[in-house]
C-alpha cells in the first residue's frame, strides 16, 4: 500500500485544543508541509501569537517563542537580526496583527524585515469569546458590537493586506483562503512562496488566509466556509497585491 | 491494510470531510469518543478512490489515506 | 593615567556593552539617554553589530524578547515614559527568563514631566512595574566610571542568573562627563546558550522553546515559586555570596549617630556631607545601596543595631526610604528628605537637616 | 601646578550657538592632563531650541563628590543674560570671565573680581565669531594655571576633529590670544 | 429581597458604572473582564452612551485620558498584561489629576501566565507601576454586592480628590454569580466640572487646560510636592475622615492572638478560617483592608500592639505583606502564606497555617 | 493705515520657543487663522503632541490638552466623544504620528473620527536632537543613522497619506508644503478645508504637511526650503489622495 | 424547606456543548428563590475551546465565605471524564447525579449515593438532546429539595428568554421528567 | 505710522522674510537683540508696497503691515 495522505514531519502529534472544524489546524498543517519541503525545519523558528494559536508551538516540531499579545513581528524582528541565519514566521490572528499589533506589523513590513507572515482574518476575536475585530464585517452581531458592526460608529473593515502593499518593501503580499479544496491549494502555494523568499532573501512575505470561527461566527464549519464566499470575499477580495519577484509567474 | 484510516481520539466530528468527499463515502458515526465527538466514519470502502481530499480537509490531520 | 577618557555617562555605557560582547541594540531616542542610541548607531556596525531603532519603546522591548531568546546578548535604554511602556515586555522577558539589559536614565516624573534628573521610578524597578510576581536586578552606579563597570556587571549577571537586569541611572549620569577607564573586551559567543532559539549545536537534544504561558494552575504556581526560589538565591548571592561587592558601598558606619542613606548620584553629594558632618563633629556615616534590588536589607538591619538614626536623601518624594523602613522594622528612626522635578539637593541643605536632627532647637 | 583652593568650580554660559559645551570640554580635557579630577556638567533639554545654553565643569585636586555647581569659583559669561543669571550665584571673592563684546562694562559686584576679553572681537579679528569660546578658554588657563600654555595648546590639537585640520591653526591662535589677553 | 439580581461580579461592576453616571466606556478584550465591555456594548447604546473599542488597551487609557479631560465620567478595564500596558496613561492621568475608573480584574503572572484570579498586581497598583511620584485610589471589593457598591464610591472618590480609581479585582469575583441589590441611580452632569475642556458655561474664565509637562524644575518640583499634598490628605480622609468607612473591614481582633489578614475573595475564606479557629479555641481575628491605596497603616499599628503576630494570605508570592511590615514596625512577628498561578488558598490549608504558628511542635 | 497683516486672534501673543525659521510657527498661524474664519474659536479643543510642538498650548488662545508621546488621536478620539459638539484636531510631528503613534493615527481613521489632524512630516525627530524618523529619506544623515538611512536595514521613508487614503472612512487626505509663499496658501486652503469638513461632521481630516528642521538638517531656512523640493517633494509628493466630499472642487 | 446540612455545595460538569453552565444558573436561580444565600462561579478560559465545562454553585442557609467548591456533597456529572475528574472530590456520604446515557453503571464510590439518570435520552425523547442539562436540574430538584416542583417551574419561566417562548414548554418538561425520574 | 512694523523680541534672524521680499527692501540690522539675535530691518520703507508676503512668511509672526 502506498501512502497517499499523512501528517507531515513539522507538524506535531498533539491534537489541538481547536473547536471543531477550526480552520487553524489546516492552516498548521499547510505551514508545516512548506517547511518540509523546502527542508528548512532545523532552522526554523516560529512566533506564535496571543489568540487562539496562543499554543501554535505545542502543534509543530520547531524552535518556537511565544509573543506578547500584537507584539509577534517585533519579537520575529529581534530573532532575525541575532539569528540572520534563521527562517523566521509569525502566526498572527487579525485581533493579534490588526488591532494592538498594528505599529509591529506596518513597521516590520516597512522595514522589509526578511520574515514570513500568517495572518489569519477570521473578522473576529476567538480566543476571548467572540468580540469585534478591526476585520469584523460591517453589520455582523459580536460580543461586543451585539447591535452588528456600525460603520458610523467604529468604521469599515480594516485590509490589512492593501495597506502593507502600499510599502515599499515587502516583496510579496497575498490574500486566500481554504474554504474550498481549490482554495487551499492555492494556499498551499502561496506559504511554501513566502518562505521561499525568505529562504532567498529576498524580504517581507504576507500572507492573509480567510479563515472561519464556527464557534463565534454561531456557524457550522460547512456553513461558514460558505458564509467565507457570500459575505467576506466580497469585503476582501483574494488575490495578490504584490510580488516584487514574480515567484507566482 | 484499509485505504482510509481515521485516528477517533484526533477527529472532532466536524463533518468537514464528509462534505468534501466526492464519492460520498463518509458519514458520522452514532457513538461518543473519549472527548465527546461523533467520529467520521468510512461506509462504503470500495467506492473511496484514494483522492485524500477528505484528509486534506481535516483541520485536525485525523485521517490518513493509502492506495493499494 | 594614560587610558583614562572623558566620556559622557550614557556613551561610557553604550561603549562597555560592546566590549561586554553585546551586538544588538533595540531602542527608541528619547532624552536624557539618546546619546546612548546615538553612540550605538556609530559604533555597532563597526564591529557587524546591528543597530536598530525601533518604532516605539513597546517594539524595542518585545525585539529585546526576541532577541534575548536567541542567547545573544542585547539590550535597550530609555527613560521614565519609555521605560513604563515596556513594563509588559519586561514582565514578558522576567517570566520567561532572558538574560538582557535594560536602561532606565531617570527623569522627572509623572506623566511628561521633565527631562531633568529624578529618582522616581524606584518603585517601578524594583517592586515590578509590570503585572505578576518577578522581580529584576537592578544597579544603580553613581559615576562615569560606574556607567561602564557595572554595564560589564549587567550583562555577566544577566547571563548567571538567566535574569534581565537594569541599571537605574539618571539624567546627570546619563549627560555628565567625567574620565573613565574601560574594560578588557570579552569574547561572548552566542552558541554558549544552548537553550537559545535557532541554536544548532550537535548536542542539541529537541526543539528550543521560549513561553510564558501556562494554563494549568498548577503549572503556574510551580513557574513562580521556581522564581521565587530562583529571586532568593540571588538575594543570597549578592546578600553574602560572590556578588557582595555589588550590593553596597559604606562610610564610616560603624561609629556612625546617624548613618545617610542614598543611591546614585545622592550618594555622592551625601559623602561630602559626611565628610563636613565628621569636620563639625557629627559622627555621620553612609550607606550606599549599590544594587537596589536585591535591597542589601542584612547590613540595613545590622546596622540599625549600632546606629541612632537614618537620614535617607533621594530625589523622590521617598520611594527608597520604605525599603529601608522594612529592613530597619521600627528599632531607630528613620528620616527623609527629597528633592523632586530635577532639584538636586545641595550639600548645604542636606547639611542643614541632619543639624536638625541630631542637633534640633 | 596646583589649584589655588584645590578645586575650581566654573560655570560657563551663553547663546545656543557660541560653542559653550566646548569651551567646558576644553577645560575639562586641560585640567584632565594636568593630571587632577575633573567633571562637566551640560544644561540640556529645552534650553537647546533657541535660547541658551551653559555647563558646570570641575576641576579639583581631590575625588569630585558632586558635578553640580551651585556657587562657582568662575564665570565664564559669553552674553549679557548669563551675567544677570549666573554672576549673582557666584561666590564671594570669585572671578568672573566676560565677552566685552556683547558685554557692556560696568560695576558687576565689588566681592566678585571681573575680567573684560573682547572674545567675539578676538575671534572676529582672526576670521571667525565661532572661535570666540576659544579665546575665553585660553583667558581660562590665565585665571587657573593648572599647566603651561605649550601643554594646554596640545590638548586644543587633540581635542579639534582631525577632519577639520584647517580649524586647528584658528583655535591654538584663538587660545593663545585669549591667553595673551588676560596675562595683559 | 425581591430587588435582587443574580449578576457577575464583572457584570455588576458594569451596570453600577451606568447608574453612576458613566456614558463612555473605552477598552479592550481581555478574559476574565470581558463580560464587563460586552455588557456595556449592550447597555450604553440604551442609555446615549458610547461603548467603544478601542484598537488596544494604550489606546483605551489614552481615550480616558482625554475624555476624563472633558470632566465625563468615564471608565476602562483590563487584566494584568492588559493594565501593564496603561502605566504611562495611568501615570499622565494622575499628573493631570483627572478623575477616572479603571478596573484591574487580576490573573495569573508574569508574562501571559493564565487567565485564572490571581493578586500579582498588588504593588504595579499601590506603589506607581508607572513612573514617577504618584498614586491611584486602589479599592478591592470582596463580593459581588462590592463590585457594584465601590464602583459607585469609586466615580464619587475619583471627583472628590481629582484622581483617577482603580478597583482591583480578580478573575473569581469577575466570574462568579451572587445575588446583589443595585443602587439608585444617579444624575451626573459633565458641565459640574468646569475645568473640563469644551466647558462653556457662562462663567468659564479664559481657557481650560491639560498638561503634565512642567519643564523648569522649579515647577515640576512644585507639582510634585502639591500632589504629595493632596494624598497625604487622601490618607487621612480614609484613616479618619469621611471616608474611613471605606478603608477596613474587622472581626475579633480586639481580643485576637492571631490576625489574618487578606483582600478581596481571600478576605471571605478568612472569615471561615476565623471561625473554625474560634471554634477549636484559637483567638483568630481577620483584618481586611477594602482599600488598598490609602492603606490602613494606622489600624494595623494600633493592632500590633494588641496581638501576638499577624498572618498575612495572599495570592501571590507576597506582596501587601510588606505593608503590613511596614505599619507592624517589627512588633510582633508578622507571617506570611501565599498560594499563586491561580490557585485559590482553601480554609483547610490556611487554618494548618495558624495551627503551625499558634500549635508549634 | 489699514492693517494689512496681523496676528490672528487665536494665536497667543507668546513668542514661540521654535529655531529660528522653523515651520512649526507658520502651521501654527495657519491653524489659528483657519479656526478664526470658520467662527470655531469657542468651541475648539487641540491636543498637542510630545515633539518641539509639544508646548503648542502656549501658542493657541484655546482648550487645549497635551497628549502622550503618538497617543494624540486616541486623545482626540476620548474628547470628542464626550463633546460631540466641540472642534477638535491633534497637531502631530513624524515620530510621535508616524512611528510610535502608528496604530492610534490608523485606527483614529478607520474609525472615521470626526477630528482633524495636522501631521507636520519634516523626516526628522527635532525636539530630541535628530534621529532618524521613519519619514527620513534614504542616504540621509541623522543622529541615529550616521551612515546615511540604509534602506536594505530599515526600509524606505513610510508615506502615511497613502496608507491613510488607503482606508475607507477618511473625507480628506492631503499632503502640502510650505517652502513657497504659494504653497503656503494653499496648505492654508488644506487646513480650512479640513476644518470645515469636521465642521459639517463629514469625518476624519488629515493635512501632512512637508516641513523644514533647519536645526538637525543643519541647513539655514531657506536652503532647508529648497531642499524640500529638490529632495523631500519627490519621495513625499505634493497632492490630494482623498477628497470625498469633493471640498477642493 | 431547609437544606440538609444548612449548605450545598454542588459541582457540575460536561462537555462544552452540555449546557453545565446554564444548568448551574437554574440551581442558583432557584436556590435564590428559596431565599437562600448562593454562588455560582464557572470555570472559564481554555476548557471553552472544544474540551469540557463544570462550574460550582453552593446553596446555604448562612452567607458564604467562598464560592470555591474544593469538596462537594453534590456532583452532578454530565459525561464520563467528569465522573473520573470530580468524584474522588465528593465528600464522604455525598451524592452523584450521573448522566447514564453517557456513563454507563457501574459500582463507583461505595461512600457515595450513586443517582442514575439517563438525562440524554430522556432529552433527546422529548426532542432535543440540548435539554439534558434541564433534566438534571430536575433531578437535583429531587435531592435537594429548597422548594415546590411548581415552585421551581416558575424560575425555568423566568430563566427562558421571552423571544424563545418554544423553549419554554420544553424546558418545563424536561425539568418535570428529571425530577420524576429521580422520584421513581 | 509706518507701513511696516517688526517686533525685535519675536524676530529670530531667520531670514526668510529677507529671501521673500519682492522688493529686496528688507535687511539684517547689525545689533544683537535681548534673545541673541539679529533682527531683520526695513532698508527703504518707499519701495515696500505693503504686499505682506515677508509678514506672511514669518514663523515667528514678527511683522505687521499696513497701508495708507
Ligand atoms: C495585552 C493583552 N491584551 C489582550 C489580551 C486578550 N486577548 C487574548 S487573544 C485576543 C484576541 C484574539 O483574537 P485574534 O487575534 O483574532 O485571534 P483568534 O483567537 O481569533 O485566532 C485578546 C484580545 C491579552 N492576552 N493581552
Ligand atoms: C514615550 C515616549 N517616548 C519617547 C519620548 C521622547 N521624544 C520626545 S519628542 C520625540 C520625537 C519628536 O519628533 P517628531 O514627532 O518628529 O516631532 P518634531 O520634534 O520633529 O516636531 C521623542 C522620541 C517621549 N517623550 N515619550
Ligand atoms: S474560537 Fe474560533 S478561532 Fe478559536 S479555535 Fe474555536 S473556532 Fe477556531
Ligand atoms: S474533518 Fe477531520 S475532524 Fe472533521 S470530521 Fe472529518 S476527520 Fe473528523
Ligand atoms: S528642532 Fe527642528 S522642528 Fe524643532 S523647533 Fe527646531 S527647527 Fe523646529
Ligand atoms: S521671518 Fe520673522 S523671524 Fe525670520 S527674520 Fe523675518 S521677521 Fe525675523
Amino acid at each position: 500500500m502506498q501512502k497517499i495522505f499523512s501528517r507531515p514531519q513539522s507538524l506535531s502529534a498533539n491534537p489541538t485544543h481547536y473547536c471543531p472544524g477550526c480552520d487553524h489546524g489546516v492552516i498548521h498543517r499547510l505551514v508545516a508541509e512548506s517547511i518540509d519541503e523546502l527542508g528548512l525545519a532545523e532552522r526554523t523558528i516560529g512566533v506564535a501569537p496571543v489568540g487562539c494559536s496562543v499554543f501554535a508551538y505545542e502543534y509543530f516540531n520547531l524552535d518556537f517563542i511565544s509573543a506578547a499579545h500584537g507584539r509577534a513581528p517585533a519579537v520575529a524582528t529581534g530573532i532575525k537580526r541575532c539569528r540572520p541565519d534563521s527562517i523566521v514566521f509569525t502566526y498572527q490572528g487579525d485581533g493579534d496583527l490588526a488591532a494592538i499589533g498594528t505599529a509591529e506589523i506596518i513597521h516590520a513590513a516597512n522595514r522589509g524585515e526578511n520574515i514570513t507572515v500568517v495572518f489569519i482574518n477570521n473578522a473576529i476575536y476567538g480566543m476571548t469569546g467572540g468580540q469585534m475585530a478591526p476585520t469584523t464585517l460591517v453589520g455582523m452581531k459580536t460580543a461586543t458590537s451585539p447591535y452588528g458592526r456600525d460603520a458610523s460608529l467604529t468604521g469599515n473593515p480594516i485590509k490589512m493586506s492593501e495597506m502593507i502593499a502600499c510599502l515599499d518593501a515587502p516583496a510579496y503580499v497575498t490574500r486566500v483562503t481554504v474554504n474550498t479544496p481549490a482554495a487551499l491549494m492555492k494556499t498551499k502555494k502561496a506559504i511554501k512562496n513566502a518562505f521561499q523568499l525568505q529562504k532567498d532573501g529576498k524580504g517581507f512575505s504576507f500572507v492573509e488566509v480567510l479563515c472561519i470561527c464556527p464557534t463565534n461566527w454561531g456557524k457550522p464549519p460547512a456553513e461558514a466556509h460558505k458564509w467565507v464566499t457570500d459575505n467576506m470575499i466580497p469585503v476582501f477580495p483574494l488575490g495578490t497585491f504584490r510580488d516584487k519577484h514574480k515567484i507566482e509567474a | 491494510m484499509p485505504k482510509w484510516v481515521i485516528n477517533e481520539d484526533l477527529c472532532k466530528g466536524c463533518g468537514i470531510c464528509i462534505g468534501r468527499c466526492p464519492m460520498k463515502v463518509l458519514g458520522v458515526s452514532d457513538h461518543l469518543s473519549a472527548k465527546g465527538y461523533h467520529p467520521t466514519k468510512m461506509l462504503n470502502e470500495e467506492k473511496c478512490t484514494s483522492c485524500a481530499l477528505c484528509a486534506r480537509s481535516c483541520p485536525d490531520v485525523a485521517i490518513e489515506v493509502y492506495k493499494a | 593615567m594614560a587610558d583614562k577618557i572623558l566620556m559622557k555617562g550614557n556613551e561610557a555605557l553604550a561603549e562597555t556593552a560592546v566590549l561586554a560582547g553585546c551586538r544588538h541594540y533595540f531602542g527608541y531616542p528619547i532624552t536624557p539617554q539618546s546619546e546612548l542610541p546615538e553612540y550605538l548607531a556609530k559604533r555597532l556596525p563597526e564591529v557587524e553589530g546591528v543597530f536598530l531603532q525601533a518604532e516605539s519603546e513597546i517594539a524595542a522591548i518585545n525585539m529585546i524578547y526576541g532577541g534575548a531568546a536567541t542567547g545573544a546578548r542585547v539590550m535597550t535604554s530609555s527613560s521614565s515614559p519609555g521605560v513604563s511602556l515596556k513594563q509588559e515586555g519586561i514582565s514578558y522577558i522576567a517570566a520567561a527568563e532572558l538574560p538582557c539589559l535594560i536602561v532606565n536614565v531617570m527623569r522627572g516624573g509623572p506623566g511628561l514631566g521633565n527631562i531633568s534628573p529624578a529618582q522616581s521610578d524606584y518603585f517601578q524597578a524594583t517592586k515590578g512595574g509590570g503585572h505578576g510576581d518577578y522581580h529584576l536586578i537592578v544597579l544603580a552606579p553613581n559615576s562615569v566610571q560606574e556607567m561602564s563597570d557595572m554595564t560589564m556587571k549587567a550583562f555577566e549577571a544577566a547571563d548567571t542568573f538567566k535574569n534581565p537586569v537594569m541599571i537605574l541611572s539618571d539624567g546627570v549620569l546619563g549627560q555628565m562627563m567625567e574620565p573613565v577607564v574601560l574594560p578588557e573586551p570579552v569574547n561572548f559567543d552566542i552558541n554558549s546558550k544552548k537553550w537559545g532559539l535557532g541554536y544548532r549545536g550537535a548536542d542539541k537534544k529537541g526543539r528550543n522553546l521560549c513561553t510564558t504561558i501556562f494554563m494549568d494552575v498548577e503549572h503556574l504556581e510551580e513557574h513562580n515559586w521556581h522564581l521565587y526560589q530562583k529571586y532568593q538565591f540571588i538575594r543570597d548571592e549578592f546578600e553574602k555570596g560572590s556578588w557582595k561587592d555589588l550590593s553596597i558601598e559604606e562610610h564610616e558606619c560603624e561609629d556612625a549617630d546617624i548613618i545617610l542613606v542614598g543611591y546614585g548620584i545622592i550618594s555622592r553629594i551625601l559623602k561630602t556631607v559626611v565628610e563636613k558632618c565628621r569636620k563639625r563633629g557629627i559622627k555621620a556615616g553612609l550607606l550606599r545601596p549599590k544594587t537596589l534590588w536585591p535591597f542589601p536589607s542584612g547590613r540595613v538591619a545590622e546596622l540599625a543595631k549600632k546606629t541612632k538614626q537614618f537620614l535617607v536623601v533621594e530625589m523622590s518624594c521617598g520611594q527608597m526610604v520604605e525599603d529601608i523602613k522594612l529592613a530597619v522594622e521600627g528599632k531607630v528612626p528613620v528620616y527623609f528628605f527629597g528633592r523632586t522635578g530635577g532639584t538636586i539637593p545641595s550639600d548645604f541643605e542636606i547639611l542643614n537637616e541632619v543639624d536638625k536632627i541630631v542637633r534640633p532647637d | 601646578m596646583n589649584i589655588p583652593q584645590g578645586k575650581e568650580e566654573v560655570i560657563m554660559a551663553g547663546f545656543g550657538g557660541q560653542g559653550v559645551l566646548f569651551l567646558g570640554k576644553v577645560l575639562a580635557e586641560v585640567g584632565m592632563a594636568a593630571g587632577k579630577n575633573v567633571s562637566w556638567l551640560p544644561s540640556y533639554g529645552p534650553e537647546m531650541r533657541g535660547g541658551t545654553a551653559n555647563c558646570s565643569v570641575v576641576i579639583s585636586e581631590a575625588p569630585i563628590a558632586s558635578p553640580i555647581v551651585n556657587e562657582p569659583d568662575l564665570l565664564i559669561a559669553m552674553n549679557r543674560p548669563s551675567v544677570t543669571r549666573f554672576l549673582p550665584k557666584v561666590k564671594k571673592g570669585g572671578v568672573m570671565i566676560y565677552n566685552a563684546s556683547l558685554i557692556p562694562e560696568e560695576t558687576f559686584r565689588s566681592d566678585v573680581k571681573a575680567m573684560a576679553v573682547p572674545a567675539s572681537r578676538i575671534a572676529g579679528d582672526l576670521g571667525s565669531e565661532r572661535v570666540a569660546n576659544v579665546v575665553m578658554a585660553g583667558a581660562f588657563l590665565r585665571a587657573c594655571p593648572v599647566m603651561s600654555l605649550e601643554q594646554a595648546l596640545k590638548q586644543i590639537e587633540h581635542l579639534t576633529p582631525a577632519k577639520k585640520k584647517e580649524m586647528l591653526e584658528l583655535n591654538k591662535t584663538a587660545f593663545t590670544k585669549g591667553y595673551e589677553y588676560a596675562n595683559a
